[in-house]
């Protein structure tokens, strides 16, 4: 999380962190794992209100950012997020509500999605690595004045629950995106299982679905900057999420280790595992530099955001994974009962480490863009 | 393994040869046994059907008085105690021509070993006459009652007690960790009978059955929804002190071969599993099959993974070959039973990570078809071969204390009485 | 950082606006300096051509006094001595425009930080105003006479001693570990001034011309062939009383900022580098340049090591960007710098092994034209990152003990005379 | 290491060892860095003498097994070598003294080698991991009574002092090997720099080389199984060697950690460091382990020798760096200089585990052949 936090920014992040310590406590995630949506209606919208869908969206909609920096606002929430596990579909509506409003599009659904009234996920391209880009799984076609999409994407977060998708495209040589309500003919969700209590998830599939033109979000065929964003911004509320779910893992075993005695005396003063706390704090410390400096370069439109954004979804995904299974490894057995709360937070960190990219296909990325980089320089 | 091995194979007649012993053991495992099922060679995954898992279990027990019919049971037990009085050989023959079948899985461990060896190493002559027949015949599912809540690695600072009654003792305490306990008979306890000794040497061992009223089996729910593990809570159990194994107050000198055998797993001559192991774990085979189904065994990058924990696999199996014919010959100690415990903890923690990253999104969200369906879950349980069976950490002592004689760790619990060792964070710190 | 910045930051009067300065410092970089080489950008390297490295060394000489006339030197050093009282954030400009020019690299660490630093928190007004004038305009080169043969990571375990005589001293011991001792002038040095208290509470610092004849200087031929350290005999050594360094066996006071600002290495406001750094080890680039030449930036599996390399480069600036803000504002104690230090070493060692990875065979043996040529012995060096200015696991002790507050680690040599602290193994075991 | 030796074998190592310790101390070694050929002519022909060249040549030819593997018994000398960093040609010889000797050819070669008087080397193909296999960067082609020799190899160990390359080459769509005198016109040699301190490369270039029939070793374009055999041996010979170093850096920082003192105790005392040298010596154990597996299936011709060679390549390559430079690590400041013996072994170890297929490509050839064998299965 950021060092400094203005008086504003600790206002949102506090206050959201109020929220989910009483509405959403250990028992209460677990309690979810037998819910369909995995989260609560109200609970949502009450989210809402404390501006949970708001940052990304412009003023002109009815958001707007605390601090002129929306990605870096809205990670201070992810990273709560994390830190409690929490339930709701933070990334995806978010996301969705940034690309509509960017482009002034369907301001309905922009002012639902902003009261927690409306849920929308994004069917999002794979990254593929090799190329260092995404690539879309769907087809865009025209057919005199309808868009007819054609394909599948899985997985999609929230599908099931998602009242508007907003499907990502190959259009010819170009990327289209549109905005496609879920009740709409030709559109099938699978839902599929996942290793997060609260998280739901779907195979989406466009079996020749058609709308009409204005279903189109920005120009077609010129989408592709808009996704580049898109998937940046995915990856730094991934990022954020894990780093806090890292935190809180970390925390709690701190605590542990002083609290637990072995042979006399406290885990906390046996030096094979200090080292290893040493380890753990420097690689949280460095989870959190580089998850920050990701948000603020994509928010800045810098030229450097596609390397940080890989760069941090790669080291929280490989660093962050050891930090989390080590915590796990010095809680002992009880760290892997289904009643000790640590897997809350070990469940959401390797969701969030599988989602838009490991950190072996982030790694490739960077190779590919420094190859590119390098290669124009 | 001195002792125990050697009693089970110096038997003066001759012993039978190996290749005919082969030719026995298949063409009995041929003629009465199933191949194995897949879900066979991944026990413990019953998602809650507990009837399915006591059917199994029975399974296992009509296997087991199969093969001790058969004269396949107790390989490595002298045959006073219904073992066949053959060595560790005949006993990798057996394990070899398991491969593919059905076999007593549940039976092995902890019930052959550690807890049979350990019967067999310092139980009476009246205790091994008892149980390790029934136990060879699949009457007796052994547990271990070893592991309490308050412990972790630390063993030996038991806190379960046993108070001596006249010719009898009474139990009170909790263990944990225990495999099934809800479908076992009988327990290996270890137990503190004096506390004003310093704690190696206030330790006894008792013999209990689990189903009595003095016992409430709970059993704990893991973060993969298995319900394997159980914790016992012990009420003024009674224990008639001809069922405690080894001396009052010396337990410990049990407590350490018992740990020993424990360390052991599948590689022990006492066990007997289908040689390459089905005892869980994410497999090779398993990553090539995700790789496969994704259609990326084309990209280096994916083989470098698969081939990765290819490696591991086959250099696990070698440096446990290794390792166990070390500790025959002698040229490593006991202790170093925990060389080969620690590669396969760390190494089965890699092997999940590799799954994960092979998976790629599928291991975020799949269907139950998918190659990748179990990875994540195994990922989320990816630490307990670094913690089930002593910790990755006492491994790591062990190895530098007892196999490359570095200085003890300094503990605070050695030479002062054991209700004087602090417990826990004192109050306001 | 405390004490030392603050007195740099807080002057009086208004502090020149960055982008004026920003615009001051690049015109006259531009005009003045060179264009940096390649060698430039990794200095140390001569092969054994002495020549060359003292004509490199006078040149930084120059280029230093230069910077001084031009009041672009000791940026965060008050204007008293010499400096320019600006602020951290005016260094850190200085630094961006430095990028891809020549610098007086070895005026930097140590000179500049620890050495000058510790005399402007420790030294007398005298000490201060006859050295660090000196330093700033290029006259000094200051070396650390810290580490000993004896002594590994127990730097507070120094054997060298001081003995009063008078308004003097006696230095007698050897030092080692100094970079280009054999072109530097003054030496600050921790000696053991008293063996009969408990070894923190028995030391002093000095300084001392290193060119006099009781001060032999030896080079160390290092693995790499590289010949830039030096051990130092002490023989005899006068130094005045004026030149000590803080109170009489109070030295470990000065030790321990001494050995902050040692770690604090190039993130030290006190020091000038050009940003993103230029101090050794394997550039994610050359593993790009390798890959190229061999024709394999094609394969994912090699993007992927090229990747890592630049993704741990990455991290770790953000980290130490990050450690140095969270120390600044107070969010850390000093003792924090001790995470980026860690991050540093074990990541260099890291990339080295992904960029012989990278070079395939091209690592076993090379032409010196190839882009690989460095690799292998690159890799022969890698643990340098790791143990050159306080090991990686002194670094985990202080990020564990000090920053975590777990307890220290149990030391046999706190509560007794240094004399009586066992330092070899006994005799006979 | 093998665990258990004949007392045959036992004498031959000792001797081996014996010998090394006599005639190639530190010293010596170091000595040999500025030596052109890096070892000496008298010493080779007094180890070949030893047996050091004999293991893999026919009795017919004078050579001769201990325990009827030979490849088994030349890795208890290549082990000796790596324990003491010993010079001298070892795997090229032995090499191409197998493979002339399984094909009856050159005789008088053989012989040399055998005597210790004559040096050869192969010039092999490279490691294409990707496929899981070798491919030669030669060609071979056939003009009337001549083979004609074109392409370069590098690098090739014992370039400059061999008086016999063995080349293998592509030939049409098969593979054929010749046996070429360095001295043959259009053989040129470019000497290479190295990390080891005694051993010797060059850059191998055959410019249009005319040799008659007779030069070709084994059937024409059928020499595909005699250079898995030379490869699978090269594997085995270069683990064997780096078995021997680790162990020798190991042994060396078991001792310095129970010498050295730090803060009033020694270095052994120290839990984290403990853990370390638990870790260190178990992997240690697990590179002799499948180095010695490796070698036995190599020798009897296993179906799974192929899979063990590249298994043991890749786990000492990767586990046994991290070993020696740990120990070099647990030394401090002087394990880094030229004085210290450590970096002798840190020496050989480099460049064994840069030769013949780095660890990653060693695994990506393990995926690829469980790729194969379970397609087949």
């Amino acid at each position: 999380m950021l060092l400094a936090l203005s008086s504003d920014q600790e206002f949102v992040r506090e206050t959201t962190e109020r929220f989910l310590v009483e509405q959403t406590p250990p028992n209460e995630v677990r309690r979810l794992q037998r819910d369909t949506a995995g989260f609560d209606a109200d609970y949502w919208r009450r989210g809402a209100e404390l501006g949970w869908t708001s940052f990304l969206v412009g003023e002109a909609h009815g958001g707007g950012t605390i601090s002129g920096a929306g990605l870096v606002d809205l990670s201070l929430v992810a990273y709560e997020f994390g830190r409690h596990a929490a339930p709701g579909p933070l990334v995806s509506t978010n996301v969705v509500a940034g690309a509509l409003s960017a482009h002034d599009a369907q301001t309905e659904v922009i002012a639902d999605l902003l009261a927690g009234t409306g849920i929308a996920t994004w069917c999002a391209p794979e990254l593929r690595s090799f190329h260092g880009s995404w690539a879309p799984t769907v087809e865009i076609r025209h057919d005199r004045a309808e868009v007819v999409v054609l394909g599948k994407v899985s997985p999609v977060e929230a599908a099931g629950q998602a009242g508007h998708l907003l499907v990502t495209g190959r259009d010819g040589d170009g990327i289209t995106q549109v905005l496609v309500p879920a009740s709409t003919a030709g559109v099938s969700i699978a839902p599929l299982r996942t290793a997060d209590l609260t998280r739901r998830f779907g195979a989406v599939t466009f079996d020749d679905v058609r709308l009409s033109q204005d279903a189109i979000v920005g120009a077609p065929g010129e989408a592709s900057t808009d996704v580049d964003l898109q998937f940046h911004r995915t990856l730094a509320i991934l990022n954020a999420e894990a780093v806090g779910a890292m935190q809180a893992a970390f925390d709690m075993t701190v605590e542990w280790a002083f609290d637990r005695y072995a042979f006399g005396r406290p885990l906390a003063s046996y030096q094979a595992l200090k080292h290893r706390f040493a380890d753990m704090l420097t690689w949280v410390e460095a989870s959190h530099a580089i998850s920050d400096a990701a948000c603020c370069a994509i928010d800045e439109g810098s030229p450097d955001a596609a390397e940080l954004a890989s760069a941090a979804k790669a080291f929280i995904g490989q660093y962050g994974a050891e930090v989390v299974q080590d915590c796990v490894q010095l809680h002992g057995g009880i760290g892997v009962t289904f009643e000790h709360n640590l897997h809350l937070f070990l469940r959401r960190f390797t969701v969030n480490r599988a989602l838009a990219g490991t950190p072996a296909e982030h790694r490739q990325r960077i190779g590919a863009i420094l190859d590119g980089w390098e290669a124009a320089a | 393994m001195s002792a125990v091995s050697t009693e089970g194979a110096r038997v003066p007649e001759q012993l039978e040869d190996l290749e005919s012993f082969r030719k026995r053991a298949r063409s009995w495992i041929r003629s009465n046994l199933r191949r194995a099922t897949r879900d066979e060679m991944r026990w413990g995954r019953f998602d809650g059907n507990e009837e399915a898992e006591l059917a199994a279990v029975a399974r296992d027990r009509e296997i087991q008085r199969k093969l001790f019919d058969a004269g396949l049971a107790g390989i490595c037990f002298p045959r006073a105690y219904g073992g066949q009085g053959l060595s560790p050989g005949h006993q990798k023959v057996l394990n070899e021509e398991l491969v593919g079948y059905e076999y007593p899985a549940r039976m092995q461990v902890p019930t052959l070993s550690p807890c049979a060896t350990v019967l067999l190493e310092f139980g009476t002559e009246e205790q091994k006459l008892r149980h390790i027949p029934a136990i060879l015949k699949g009457e007796e599912l052994w547990m271990q009652f070893l592991s309490e809540p308050s412990g972790g690695s630390d063993v030996a600072g038991a806190l379960t007690t046993a108070i001596r009654d006249g010719e009898q003792w009474v139990l009170n305490g909790s263990k944990v960790w225990t495999t099934g306990a809800w479908w076992s008979d009988w327990g290996l306890c270890l137990a503190r009978t004096n506390w004003d000794v310093p704690k190696h040497r206030g330790l006894s061992v008792f013999m209990l059955p689990i189903h009595q009223s003095g016992v409430e089996v709970h059993r704990i729910e893991m973060i993969n929804g298995s319900r394997e593990f159980c914790q016992e809570f012990m009420t003024d159990v009674i224990v008639p002190d001809s069922d405690r194994v080894g001396e009052i107050d010396d337990g410990w000198t049990v407590g350490t071969r018992w740990m020993f055998h424990e360390r052991m797993m599948y590689s022990s001559p006492y066990v007997s599993v289908p040689d390459g192991g089905s005892h869980g774990g994410t497999a090779a085979t398993s990553l090539l099959n995700i790789a496969r189904e994704l259609g990326h065994m084309d990209d280096p990058s994916v083989r470098d993974l698969v081939g990765e924990a290819r490696m591991l696999e086959i250099v696990g199996d070698e440096l446990m070959k290794r390792v166990t014919e070390s500790i025959r010959s002698g040229r490593l100690s006991d202790q170093a039973a925990a060389i080969g415990r620690l590669f396969k903890g760390t190494s089965a923690s890699r092997i999940s990570t590799l799954a994960l990253e092979v998976a790629g999104s599928a291991g975020a969200a799949w269907t139950d078809e998918s190659a990748a369906s179990s990875t994540a879950v195994n990922f989320l349980m990816r630490q307990v071969g670094s913690i089930a069976g002593g910790t990755v950490e006492m491994a790591r002592n062990v190895i530098s204390e007892r196999v490359l004689a570095m200085p003890r760790e300094r503990t605070l619990d050695r030479d002062v009485p054991f209700r004087d060792v602090p417990r826990s964070r004192p109050t306001g710190s």
